[in-house]
């Protein structure tokens, strides 16, 4: 098993054929991904390197059976390749795209939601799954197969742990970066109660950064709900008091957003905190 | 993307939020010139995007043009909480009977806009929310259901709002403020105070105004008041430049690639022993020109003794970054010690064409930790 | 028991210092039916001959302990005031008002589906339960408990059915007027489903008229789903061919709508079609 | 609400959607002037609600203005259907390379806007869906999610549109009806054909479109489309008196208060051996106004023989129904008989009015069976 991408997952790219897609998606299939089809509107027909191209996500699905897409296309266009999808049947959503606006995100997840599909993203590396799978831009050289979930805010920063997990003979059973849009389709708990449900995870990795009160809900959750050890790392420990957003902000959350407050949150229900990424493997190594 | 109050306030007025007649000066002259064409008593307020204006002396009642004039002498070059004021906003003034808060703001944990409403305004809101929490009515809007009047009723009456005509005005400027927010792509718009004038009008007499700057292009006329002149300097030029940068006080220049792992790099150098002079971030997608515009402003900083990159490449390539380092040193004279630190993508590629340019201020580390550990040593 | 209101509902009334509002309001209490609130805006601290009024939804659910709307407020507010009644938690919301317009209708709906919220009408006669509880303007006075479920498109043609039904000593257990506007809360189906799972229920009439196809996908599901027996009564027999919508109704219904057609689809279900409401009277009672 | 081509080419315009230039003709003077202003071959075009206007001769190609006079001659004055040609379309003629249809109704079974969209267009839709069900694509839309750009690319791409520049035409066109259709309220808009030129420009030939009644409220400009002399002049009255009227060809004048009711009361006086004279409906509120307004307008049709009341009362209420009938009877001298049939609310009462009254025409009837069969009886 895994999580959200596996053996199973037939992939269509929505963007192929643009720069980024074809890079990224003919890596995923040199990792062994099974990528099934591309979508560029009117390029329908043609191929990259033997993946057929589709018009419509829908032809995807019809005539190559995909069952997840990556989508690799501009910010203006990527709420409508989300709905493509969505529409069109698929189950699992993973958009790279960036600088997507948040109130065309806040609709579509709103719509996406009650659908029980799996959004991850925007603004985010991907899901991979090491040894099966691998959806987006992980650098998949850098993991091995394992039992570690590892669920993160951050792109680098997630491949900067896995590495350091890496580096000390231990593996990922998938590794998740979630994005850190102020709208992203799947959260923190979202994805620790899939690795709760995976056999394969034994432990569980949480990277978290300044601002919001994510990791602080995650906390509250992993306490109710979570049997499966967990470990964490928070980003922005030196950071200054950054911009925040006039004085709403942190009445609606009750929380200061600061690495500190995160740390305490999560040490409060057990949860160690590493403030190095360094320090947060060697816990994980401690505890295998 | 913040915005000053009188932006904001211009937005108010497009979407039919009642505001008071004002006019932007520059100089006092242009201050009594606007409070002439206003006509009666003004007041003049900094335009600085920072709160505590009113404390700081940033905001002054004047009686003629001549008043003004005095005042806008006084405010302009104030500086507040670091921000020196450029520009003052001059607008008629209002008798306030009573003072209000609305807000909406983008909820990320409930995902949802949130609206909150008390009939306690003119103060610090936090101490309302602290203070007497029952003062402070709070409503999620469904996006897809949109706004309805309901919501309206909900915040005004919960609010326990008596007056009749104050009822129906501020239920219309719920309706008006929750389209500016949501057809402006804000991420927060707020009115403190909204207050009642003796004659019980409710107006906008001060605007908070936070925008999406990934939606900006959509909205052109709202990304041209982008106010480069009250950033840092260097903040400014790593603007142009397209560089994500925030000033820091330290001497090891850093620069990451994301977020997450650019604020990690930071902690790490703190963890080192090291003082960060800023914080910078070359996104997601990297290229060699890309890290040419980030050498570039941070070695701009006088205070950088060395610069670290750390770089765990996804998206971005180790070999665009290490052609990027070694473009910008041919391009500028740099002296100062640069560590680099290059996993992931291309990695293997970017540090050969490092080790083969052979540079003696060049210094290449196998782990994030190390080459902390390294820069701030160099920078000594 | 009974279905959609019986002797738990707690009435608000979402309109009722309006002259029908409190017409039909305080009927609906002489009958029996719990009425714990009203909702004017604006009034909110008065009262209606005791009913309490509150200026929203909320203030009534919570001080009054409303589980069930009855809105009678003008065609241009009624999509607004689902919404409220919705969203303050009330899971039974009958729409009595006329002329919604469609549209707003139809996204007042697709809103509130999801939600597990019973929404009948609008432009419907509302709920009676016999001898329990009477929502809306159905003449209580005509009809008597008993074991016959009665689901209409049409208002007053159910009074007519039902009384013809009580003239031979029978009676319902629950009578509902679903409404005949594009969109309605609940179709057919959707009361077909409770009057199956209601015990108190051993046979059902569906009154029906001339127009779309719902009466022909009701007899699908009746002859799939229904244990019960089911007779119905169409109207329009004799109806000249009325206005079209263009070319396209026909085609999207499969259906040419006529009573003669639904006659036949009902039939061809083993259901028995009355073709007076005299007759379809008579039908129920030589069964029982 | 049905409206004419040209109301609906109005619409599309203002939509941005691309119509032929047009203008509208009552005379063949008119039809002259417009097509020298138009200028060039133009087309004549019946303005009827009915379809089969081209088979009737409804619709004639002119080559010039005194041509188009000379058509339009021919044209007005027809009865297409039972509809009497009062007015033409006369518009500058396209060359048509190829004939599509597009079409956005309200699926009342899903409960969502439905998008039908084939490039067989020109015939009757209804035998393309029946011949070849995969050439017609079909869509639905949620209206929650809105119209996004995905949903014209499966249309387009699904029909097999293969050239690019109508590709890009037909998608816009998509998402302009799709507002039109929810911004006008629509229950549908069509586009039948929906050409193609020789040069490759795609536009609207015809349309077909209707607004729901309940929306005109907030439209008033389609409101005043309204066509009156389109409408029986019976009807016409009706809808002036404000009274829900078909007029049948029988001699038993039938009210009742519901559709559905009125409806079976039409079914039971055929049952009952009669021929109905009309469809009425006194609606869910009707009063004693509303009564003596429906009595007018059912007595005018000079074939009525026999009148019959079916009334069940829910919010009518049957005292005011008998006041009404009262009312009517001392106002209008009617001679031939009215039978009526109450129950429901204040139904006794009504009937104690009726009876007091002791009018020799008026028959009260315990069952809606007796007093069809009263009313039947009454009318030989």
């Amino acid at each position: 098993m895994a999580i959200i991408v596996d053996n199973d997952t037939k992939l269509v790219v929505q963007g192929l054929t643009g720069s980024e897609g074809r890079f990224h998606g003919l890596r995923n299939r040199a990792y062994g991904t099974n990528v099934v089809a591309g979508v560029t509107p009117g390029k329908g027909g043609q191929d990259v390197e033997g993946i057929p191209v589709f018009d419509t996500v829908a032809d995807a699905v019809e005539d190559a059976g995909a069952n997840t897409s990556l989508i690799f296309v501009p910010a203006r266009f990527a709420p409508d390749a989300i709905y493509e999808a969505v529409d069109a049947g698929i189950k699992t959503v993973i958009c790279i795209t960036e600088h997507v606006p948040a109130h065309e995100m806040l609709r579509a997840y709103t719509y996406v939601r009650p659908k029980g599909v799996t959004l991850i993203g925007p603004n985010c590396p991907g899901v991979l799954s090491p040894g099966k799978a691998n959806v987006g831009i992980i650098p998949a050289e850098v993991f091995q197969p394992g039992s570690i979930g590892l669920v993160s805010r951050s792109g680098t920063l997630t491949y900067q742990i896995g590495h350091e997990v890496a580096q000390r003979g231990l593996g990922n059973s998938t590794i998740v970066g979630i994005g850190g849009d102020p709208v992203v389709g799947s959260g923190f708990i979202d994805v620790l109660a899939k690795f709760e449900a995976d056999p394969e995870t034994k432990y569980v990795v949480l990277v978290g950064e300044i601002g919001g009160d994510e990791e602080e809900k995650a906390a509250t959750w992993v306490s109710e709900n979570m049997s499966k050890p967990v470990f964490s790392y928070i980003a922005g420990f030196s950071a200054p008091p950054g911009k925040t957003m006039g004085h709403a902000g942190a009445i609606i959350s009750g929380s200061s957003g600061t690495a500190q407050a995160k740390k305490e949150a999560l040490e409060a229900v057990g949860i160690k905190v590493g403030t190095t990424p360094t320090e947060v493997a060697e816990l994980v190594a401690a505890a295998s | 993307m913040d915005l000053h109050e009188y932006q904001g306030k211009q937005l108010f007025k497009q979407f039919g939020i009642p505001v008071s007649e004002g006019r932007l000066a520059a100089t006092p002259e242009e201050a009594r010139k606007a409070a002439e064409e206003i006509g009666g008593p003004v007041v003049v307020k900094a335009q600085v995007l920072t709160g505590g204006r009113g404390k700081a002396g940033g905001v002054k009642l004047a009686d003629d043009p001549a008043d003004a004039e005095q005042k806008a002498k006084e405010i302009i070059g104030l500086d507040i909480r670091g921000h020196v004021v450029e520009k003052v906003w001059i607008e008629s003034a209002s008798e306030i009977a009573k003072e209000y808060y609305l807000s909406i703001t983008f909820d990320r944990g409930v995902k949802q806009p949130l609206f909150m409403f008390t009939t306690q305004g003119g103060v610090e809101i936090e101490e309302v929310a602290a203070n007497d929490p029952d003062a402070l009515v709070r409503l999620h809007v469904d996006p897809l259901e949109g706004f309805q009047p309901w919501i309206a009723r909900r915040l005004v009456y919960g609010a326990g709002v008596e007056d009749a005509g104050e009822q129906k005005q501020i239920a219309d400027i719920i309706g008006k403020l929750y389209r500016c927010f949501v057809e402006s792509d804000a991420m927060l718009t707020e009115i403190n105070p909204l207050i009642v004038t003796p004659e019980g009008e409710v107006k906008a007499l001060d605007s908070k105004f936070t925008v999406d700057d990934s939606a900006l292009y959509r909205h052109p006329d709202i990304a041209e008041f982008r106010d480069t002149s009250a950033a840092d300097p260097l903040e400014a030029f790593a603007r142009e430049k397209g560089v994500v940068y925030v000033k820091l006080d330290g001497d090891v220049g850093i620069c990451g690639n994301g977020a997450g792992l650019s604020m990690s790099t930071v902690d790490v150098v703190v963890v080192a022993g090291g003082r960060p002079a800023n914080f910078c971030d070359l996104g997601g997608g990297g290229n060699a020109e890309g890290v040419v515009d980030a050498l570039e402003v941070i070695t701009r900083d006088p205070q950088v003794k060395s610069v670290l990159f750390n770089i765990f490449g996804g998206i971005t390539r180790g070999d665009e970054v290490a052609r990027g380092i070694l473009e910008a040193l041919d391009r500028m004279s740099i002296a100062i010690p640069i560590v680099v630190r290059l996993d992931g993508t291309n990695a293997e590629e970017g540090r050969k064409i490092l080790a083969e340019a052979a540079k003696s201020n060049l210094f290449v580390e196998p782990t994030m930790l190390e080459a902390a550990k390294k820069a701030v040593e160099l920078a000594r």
